[in-house]
């Protein structure tokens, strides 16, 4: 039955093949990628044990916000908590106390084995995430965002300056030791992805995902937005918080000031980039990033082409990627992957599939179209064109 | 308007229909759900892409935006109400002067809408958007009015309004029919709309199939199948 | 030993220095916030590396400085670690400040290969920080800021009123140093006042203006933000003196206080051309032929130290094992460098006893006042 | 210090952050974009400002304006008016990536050191009215504030162009049904953004005297938080949310133990999430979000 | 009163009062909506009456009057929980989820409401079927027409099996000939024990499936009786009907 496009729209909901497809995609793509790119040495692995990481994280952020369809700046503070969590649990108690001077002791004094700190920051990010989960769910769009944000900011300041539990001002917690390789951190990638892959199967998922397209009809259908939100939201923050243990182990070194607004929209970045609401997406978003970002290095040092060697000066390397990044989204609004999850299409089918619509935002006209803005047909009437506004709710 | 085709990802919605409205007349556009009634109306402003050919009063207007189509005389009012919910009503009426080509009598046809429809007046300094589904659609309707266009397009006008105002609306259009304006009417109810329109089309799957005169809304069995499509 | 590689590239080359050619990597930044304050030592370890090759280089090989310019991307600092060790950099030269180089470091450390920061002031940079192999060139903030403190007692400024920037520990060192030596010396602290990198002061201003007059200020900042600082105390009608460390060296921030008078800076080096030492006078003559501007900061300095230090290790251990040049380092005594006498020991790996140059605010540029050496060092917690 | 001191001080400052809320919340009533690279609108006026002061204030205030304006609007047609129909979260984003890259090109025409200039130092300086030192500065921030304020809402309620840009602003396609140049009016709300960037740009130069690349990005945070807990979808009602950020951040800055001021900003935000868990769609914004059917 | 045993099958407000800032848009209705019957709600425009479908489902609180749902108050309870206990309703305005297929729109609305996946599927799939959209099933439902949108919000409503059901408008925008074979749809629905309450300004489509009619003017209840009784009265054409309604009447 969920092969029937009649009307031709809308996909059908998938039968379990064509999901476990769309899990297997990303999984093999992943694989292949870090596969390469530990293959190709030099600072390649380094970058793509970072990249790994940040993969977890986006992940993560896609349980949320790809689910709810609500923004979230706030997350890395639940990396924040992560990283922290993990930093203190297996830094050397000796150096703790030094760094640490007027911490409470028990931090001083605790250190766990790796293990047992990862999964403390995964159990930390998530419990953090449903604490303040209650709070901020009533809100919806920009400003669910921004309270998103002010929670943000508030654990960077708590972290810079309340000595109980930091450094004094905004210093790193250092002496975090490496002891996970590149392997490693794939496994707690892939496992990221499966998690987000079997959150999406169940029913709480597909009822926030429902209230996602519609959160006035979404009570007349007895689901409780703001319950399944709080489920997401504490989920991605475990997602988060691991994310961080992880960051901290490969960075090894671990300050506020890191875990704030840039590192945020990098991540967000890297969703937008892919596609926020799919799986699929988060996942070629960061892949596209962090290649990106790695070719440009490589340019940046300086590549033999030809004849010629081609340098990028560091501050051209940042603009490219900048505009990198509105370029695509100046193409694709929805993203790389217009927010669908990955499909093995026949060649034919996916021509066709130029004409689907996507199962993210309804456009009227798609958004290939868009080459010439001044005609008529960039500004269609459906009101959901415009993206969150509901049409007739009163002030 | 000639061999006008639009498609949605692809998949036509209206499928190369042609026919004119002429310099004052007023014709209907019925037909079943999806037929494309609303597509067509659509593209005819500029709001949706489409092939084809349109022209108004000899020039081409195919593919214009709607902003510059209003300008030429081509206004409509969509389906459903879309009014500006957080503006006064008063303020939405005022909207409908933008597109307008001429400013002269520009207050007293204002002042005519609003005895029109006495509702608005009531209502002048209230928030639009807490008016009720019916009172917004009215309001829609006496803002499009204020645009004096050559021809006047109305997607399902009596969508949402009690009979009493039905008449009110139809009335009003008679009013702007005497003055010289074309009306092109998309409506549900097929015999109201045969009996008001100097000519109506059935719209099919994005084809004409039926063109109909006001006599035909005695005959049962176009009816039938004006109803049916085909 | 060199690898395949580094052979390579030795028959390639036809320089004349006898022994080829040695790599130094460096992971610092141009752009982002570590920007200026990287690019003058940076800027200035490259003509050094000239200069020394043109001296025969280091043992007989030529220098080559191997750069990774990281714009201050955080994640970016492993990986070009990784990258140029693994391309045979013998040393590796990294960002002035601890925690943002702290990632290259370790690399370093975990290769057994000496590292070093230019212009730390932070002790931290070393065994403190667990880098058993870093070495930082800067004049350590224990040292400046007992200057700051000596300087200002001694001209008679018994009084003072302390302004802190919160967003960095070099800051907070420095008005905590100053504090304690202060008032050891018989001043006394009227009042102390916080702010943050970019903040506006106004409030803290109008409460100084409104308080008891402080015979001087200690603004423990950085630029730009503690330029601001600077600008509304002035322009809220607060004329006491003013001093600085090394953070608000430079005078690319006074164009926007005109007038600006009573401002000292205790740094590095005068870099105007009026330093009592002739090789800095010449070594920013040759910055400024080469950049086409003179270096904005005295600490450009720690550049060519940095270049001539591992010269000095290397030359004494006889290999690049980075453990062997760390015990050279500890045990060699005193270094003549550019930016001054440096001496390590095994647990301190950077000097805090360089005479330092205390500066004045005149028409808009720095100029000398006098050389001063700490009396005694102090220092913070 | 007295109290009436730090009043003028939280108000100069409400009214800056106001400001800069204020040309954010216009553009995001067209747009639904929160525009972050505004932040980069105030820069490139304060490098304007600053970088030709020399030339007397008749020549860098106007030059100024030009500056910011016509960078406003260069945004507006290479990339946003491309991008009428993403969502809110993509032209975020799109909007975070341009504000990225413009510092980048800032700090290679630039320099990564400030630049110096200053900028009407008469306003700077403080006078003496009634025991109080006062910045003359801080009056004329209020006065600004409240002039463009008046001038605004004047604009947007009588004169037709300014309906026109609410109209846009509710529903973008209905407004073009009935004849709204979409073009212009967005391009006009760019532009008066633009013109709204310049005065909190020549505010904050005349403050600092000193222009980095990442000059209005701090401010551009705040000003956005607090568009958004005012309301930033109505116009006008963001300006008030920037006005009490900024004022609660002086405020605070004042009268905070001093052991407590390093959290000043974490106890605004406190207030911020407080306020949007009590009133999600926006402190001034009237009523629960309910079915109008 | 027949107390207890009429009690549980109905669906009742009573002196229900809701101001809008000045504006009294309800002031003392009473209804009652019984299991197994449709109960027409006609009236002008701006009469009152999606406000009273908002109090009833709970999207909206009455500042006087009671609603109770078989029995047992339910003013104060909100609109999911009454949907989890058998009340649902559509909306004037639509609301589907616009970036789910119609079949996704149904099944959401079963799960919700705590059924099986594999129930949920078998219910839309039914569901389709029963309102003529089966062929839409996999489009999106942005890109609906009208009519079926509407539809669409039937068959959504009638996913959670309902014991009560609240139509706003359900059938504008649908032609003549589909609302005869919607005017069925109710009829069956209220068949099988639903209690129907019905919005709409088609008096055809009221007169042919009401029991009962009701009629609301300016937020007070006018009149309520059969459709006979309706159509006789004269002070009903006088304040709705017009001309046109009574056109569709003579036809
Ligand atoms: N944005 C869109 N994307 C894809 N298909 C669309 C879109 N809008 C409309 N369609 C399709 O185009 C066809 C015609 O729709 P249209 O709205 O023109 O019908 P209509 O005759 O106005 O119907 P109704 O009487 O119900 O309003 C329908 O099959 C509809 O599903
Ligand atoms: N949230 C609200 N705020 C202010 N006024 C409101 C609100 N909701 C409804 N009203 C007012 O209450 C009255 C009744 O509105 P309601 O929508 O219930 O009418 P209705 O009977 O459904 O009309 P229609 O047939 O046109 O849909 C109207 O005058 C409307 O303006
Ligand atoms: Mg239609
Ligand atoms: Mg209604």
């Amino acid at each position: 039955m969920n092969t029937d496009t009649s009307g031709g729209h809308a996909p059908a909901r998938p039968g379990l093949g064509t999901r476990l497809v769309a899990l297997a995609g990303p999984l093999v793509v992943v694989y292949v990628w870090i596969l390469l790119a530990s293959l190709m040495g030099g600072a390649l692995p380094v970058q793509a044990e970072y990249a790994l990481v940040n993969l977890v994280i986006v992940v993560g952020l896609q349980i949320f916000i790809g689910n709810s369809g609500v923004l979230s700046f706030g997350h890395v503070a639940f990396v924040a908590v992560g990283a922290w969590i993990f930093g203190l649990m297996v830094i050397d108690p000796v150096l703790k106390a030094n760094l640490l001077s007027n911490a409470f002791p028990v931090l001083i004094d605790t250190q766990l084995p790796l293990g047992t700190a990862v999964v403390l920051a995964l159990i930390g990010g998530g419990v953090f995430a449903a604490v303040v989960a209650p709070f901020l769910m009533r809100a919806n769009g920009l400003q669910a965002g921004i309270a998103t944000f002010a929670l943000l900011l508030m654990v960077g300041q708590v972290l810079t300056y309340w000595t109980k539990i930091a450094p004094p001002s905004g210093q790193s917690m250092v002496g975090i030791p490496n002891s996970l390789g590149l392997q490693q951190l794939l496994f707690f990638a892939l496992a990221a992805i499966v998690v987000s892959w079997l959150y999406q199967q169940t029913r709480s998922a597909r009822l926030l995902r429902a209230s996602r397209e519609s959160l006035i009809a979404a009570p007349a259908s007895g689901v409780n937005v703001t319950w399944h939100r709080i489920v997401a939201f504490a989920l991605s923050g475990a997602v988060a918080g691991l994310g961080g243990a992880l960051w901290a182990e490969t960075n090894r070194v671990v300050q506020a000031s890191q875990l704030g607004i840039e590192f945020t929209f990098t991540l967000i970045a890297m969703l937008v980039l892919g596609g926020r609401q799919s799986l699929w997406g988060a996942v070629v978003g960061t892949i596209t990033y962090s290649v990106l970002d790695s070719a440009l290095q490589l340019f940046q040092g300086g590549v033999v082409l030809g004849p010629v060697i081609v340098t990028v000066p560091e501050g051209a390397r940042l603009i490219v990627l900048g505009a990198v990044l509105v370029l695509v989204l100046l193409l694709r609004p929805e993203g790389i992957t217009g927010g669908r999850e990955f499909a093995l299409r026949r060649p034919w089918d996916r021509l066709a599939g130029r004409g689907r619509v996507r199962t993210g935002r309804p456009a009227s006209i798609p958004a290939e179209t868009s080459a010439s803005q001044d005609t008529a047909a960039d500004a269609p009437l459906e009101g959901a064109a415009r993206g969150g506004r509901t049409d007739d709710v009163p002030a | 308007m000639d061999r006008l085709e639009v498609r949605y990802s692809g998949v036509p919605a209206v499928k190369g229909i042609s026919f004119t409205v002429g310099r004052g007349e007023t014709v209907g556009l019925i037909g079943p759900n999806g037929a494309g009634k609303s597509s067509t109306l659509q593209a005819l402003m500029g709001a949706v892409r489409c092939t084809g050919d349109v022209r108004l009063g000899g020039a081409d207007i195919t593919g214009l935006a709607p902003e510059t189509v209003i300008r030429r005389g081509l206004a409509l009012v969509p389906e459903g109400r879309h009014i500006f919910g957080d503006l006064s009503v008063r303020n939405n009426l005022r909207l409908g002067l933008v597109g307008r080509r001429d400013r002269a009598g520009a207050a007293e046809d204002l002042e005519a809408v609003l005895e029109l429809f006495p509702i608005l007046r009531e209502f002048a300094d209230r928030t639009a958007g807490l008016l009720s589904g019916g009172q917004q659609q009215q309001l829609a309707i006496g803002r499009a009015l204020l645009a004096r266009p050559d021809v006047l397009m109305l997607d399902e006008p009596s969508l949402g309004l009690s009979p009493t105002a039905v008449d009110t609306v139809f009335e009003a259009l008679e009013t702007v029919r005497a003055q010289g304006t074309a009306v092109l009417v998309v409506e549900q109810r097929a015999e109201f709309t045969i009996a008001f329109a100097d000519r109506t089309y059935v719209l099919h799957d994005g084809e004409i199939t039926l063109e109909l005169t006001p006599e035909a809304a005695d005959d049962e069995a176009l009816l039938t199948k004006a109803y049916f499509g085909s | 030993a060199p690898t395949g590689g580094d052979a390579a590239t030795d028959d390639a080359s036809t320089s004349a220095s006898a022994g080829g050619k040695v790599t130094i990597g460096v992971v610092m930044a141009s752009s982002g916030f570590m920007g200026p304050i990287d690019t003058p030592p940076l800027n200035a370890m490259k003509l050094e590396a000239d200069r020394l090759n043109a001296d025969g280089g280091i043992g007989g090989q030529e220098v080559e400085l191997k750069v990774i310019d990281t714009g201050t991307n955080l994640d970016r600092y492993a990986s070009a670690a990784t990258e140029l060790i693994g391309g045979g950099a013998k040393a590796l030269v990294v960002t002035c400040d601890y925690d943002v180089s702290s990632p290259a470091a370790l690399v370093a450390e975990s290769e057994n290969v000496l590292s070093i920061a230019p212009c730390i002031g932070d002790p931290i940079y070393g065994p403190a920080g667990g880098l058993k192999n870093g070495f930082s060139m800067g004049s350590g903030t224990p040292g400046e800021a007992t200057v700051q403190a000596e300087f200002a007692y001694e001209q008679g400024w018994t009084s003072a009123v302390l302004l802190t920037d919160t967003t960095l520990k070099y800051t907070q060192n420095q008005c905590e140093i100053f504090e304690k030596r202060f008032t050891e010396l018989g001043g006394t602290i009227i009042a102390k006042y916080d702010y943050q990198q970019g903040d506006s002061v106004r409030e803290t201003v109008s409460s100084v203006a409104a308080g008891e007059a402080p015979a001087v200020i200690a603004n423990c900042g950085y630029s730009p933000g503690g330029a601001t600082v600077a600008k509304e105390m002035r322009d809220g009608g607060v004329t006491a003196p003013i001093i600085s460390g090394f953070g608000m060296d430079g005078d690319f921030w006074t164009g926007g206080i005109p007038g600006l008078s009573d401002y000292y800076i205790v740094t590095y080096a005068a870099k105007n051309g009026d330093d009592p030492e002739p090789a800095v006078n010449e070594a920013a003559d040759a910055y400024e032929k080469a950049y086409g501007e003179r270096p904005s900061v005295g600490a450009f300095v720690a550049g060519p130290s940095t270049l001539q230090a591992i010269k000095a290790a290397y030359e004494k251990a006889g290999s690049w094992d980075g453990d062997k040049l760390t015990t050279a380092l500890e045990t060699m005594g005193p270094l003549d460098l550019l930016a001054g006498p440096t001496e390590f020991s095994t647990d301190l790996h950077i000097s805090v006893e360089r005479p330092m140059r205390v500066l004045v605010v005149k028409d808009g540029k720095l100029a000398f006042v006098e050389e001063r050496a700490p009396e005694k060092v102090t220092f913070a917690g | 210090m007295t109290n009436v001191q730090a009043l003028i001080d939280a108000i100069s400052n409400g009214a800056l952050y106001g400001l800069a809320a204020l040309g954010i919340g216009l553009v995001f009533g067209v747009m639904r974009l929160a525009n972050f690279a505004h932040g980069e609108l105030i820069t490139i006026a304060a490098y304007t400002l600053v970088l030709t002061w020399h030339l007397g204030p008749w020549v860098a205030l106007p030059l100024a304006l030009v500056a910011s304006v016509v960078l406003a609007l260069l945004l507006e047609f290479a990339v946003f008016r491309r991008m009428r129909r993403a969502n809110p979260a993509t032209l975020l984003i799109a909007s975070f990536g341009l504000s990225f890259l413009l510092q980048r090109v800032y700090e290679i025409a630039f320099g990564n050191n400030v630049r110096t200039a200053p900028v009407a130092p008469a306003l700077a300086r403080s006078v003496e009215i009634g025991g109080m030192r006062v910045q003359m500065l801080s009056l004329v921030t209020i006065l600004a504030a409240a002039i463009l304020l008046l001038a605004l809402h004047q604009f947007l309620n009588r004169s037709s162009l300014g309906l026109q840009v609410q109209a846009a602003s509710a529903d973008f396609a209905t407004a073009r049904l009935l004849g709204v140049r979409a073009n212009k009016v967005i391009a006009l709300t760019f532009g008066i953004s633009g013109a709204l960037a310049a005065v909190v740009a020549f505010v904050l130069t005349v403050q600092t005297g000193a222009v980095a690349p990442t000059f209005g990005v701090n401010i551009t945070v705040l000003a956005l938080i607090g568009a958004v807990i005012g309301g930033i979808d109505k116009l006008g009602t963001s300006l008030v949310g920037g006005f009490l950020v900024g004022f609660a951040s002086s405020a605070l800055t004042t009268y905070l133990p001093s052991e407590a001021v390093n959290f000043r900003n974490a106890f605004v935000f406190a207030v911020v999430m407080v306020i949007l868990i009590l009133k999600p769609s926006g402190l001034l914004v009237r009523g629960p979000v309910l079915e109008r059917a | 009163m027949s107390a207890q045993a009429a009690m549980t099958d109905t669906l009742a407000a009573s002196g229900i009062t809701r101001s809008f800032r000045g504006v009294k848009a309800l002031s003392g209705v009473d209804l009652a909506v019984t299991r197994g019957a449709v109960l027409g709600l006609i009236g002008p425009n701006g009469a009152g009456k999606s406000t009273l479908v908002n109090i009833i489902s709970g999207y909206d609180r009455p500042d006087t009057g009671t609603v109770t749902m078989d029995g047992t108050d339910v003013t104060r309870t909100d609109a999911r929980t009454k949907a989890r206990s058998g009340l649902a309703r559509t909306f004037q305005h639509g609301h589907t989820y616009h970036g789910l297929s119609v079949r996704e729109n149904i099944e959401v609305a079963a799960l919700g409401t705590g059924r099986r996946r594999a129930e949920a599927r078998r219910r839309a799939e039914e569901l389709m079927e029963r309102l003529g959209i089966a062929d839409r099933a996999n489009q999106m439902a942005a890109t609906l027409p009208h009519g079926t949108e509407r539809r669409l919000g039937v068959a959504r409503a009638l996913a959670v099996e309902p014991r009560y059901l609240l139509l706003d408008e359900p059938a504008a925008g649908l032609n003549e000939g589909e609302i005869g074979e919607f005017g069925e749809v109710v009829r069956s629905i209220a068949a099988a024990g639903t209690g129907v309450l019905l919005i709409d300004h088609n008096i055809r489509l009221i007169m042919a499936v009401c029991d009962l009619i009701h009629v609301v003017v300016q937020g007070k209840s006018f009149l309520e009786g059969t459709p006979a009784e309706v159509q006789g009265s004269e002070s009903l054409a006088e304040a709705y009907l017009g001309r046109s309604g009574r056109v569709h009447d003579a036809a």
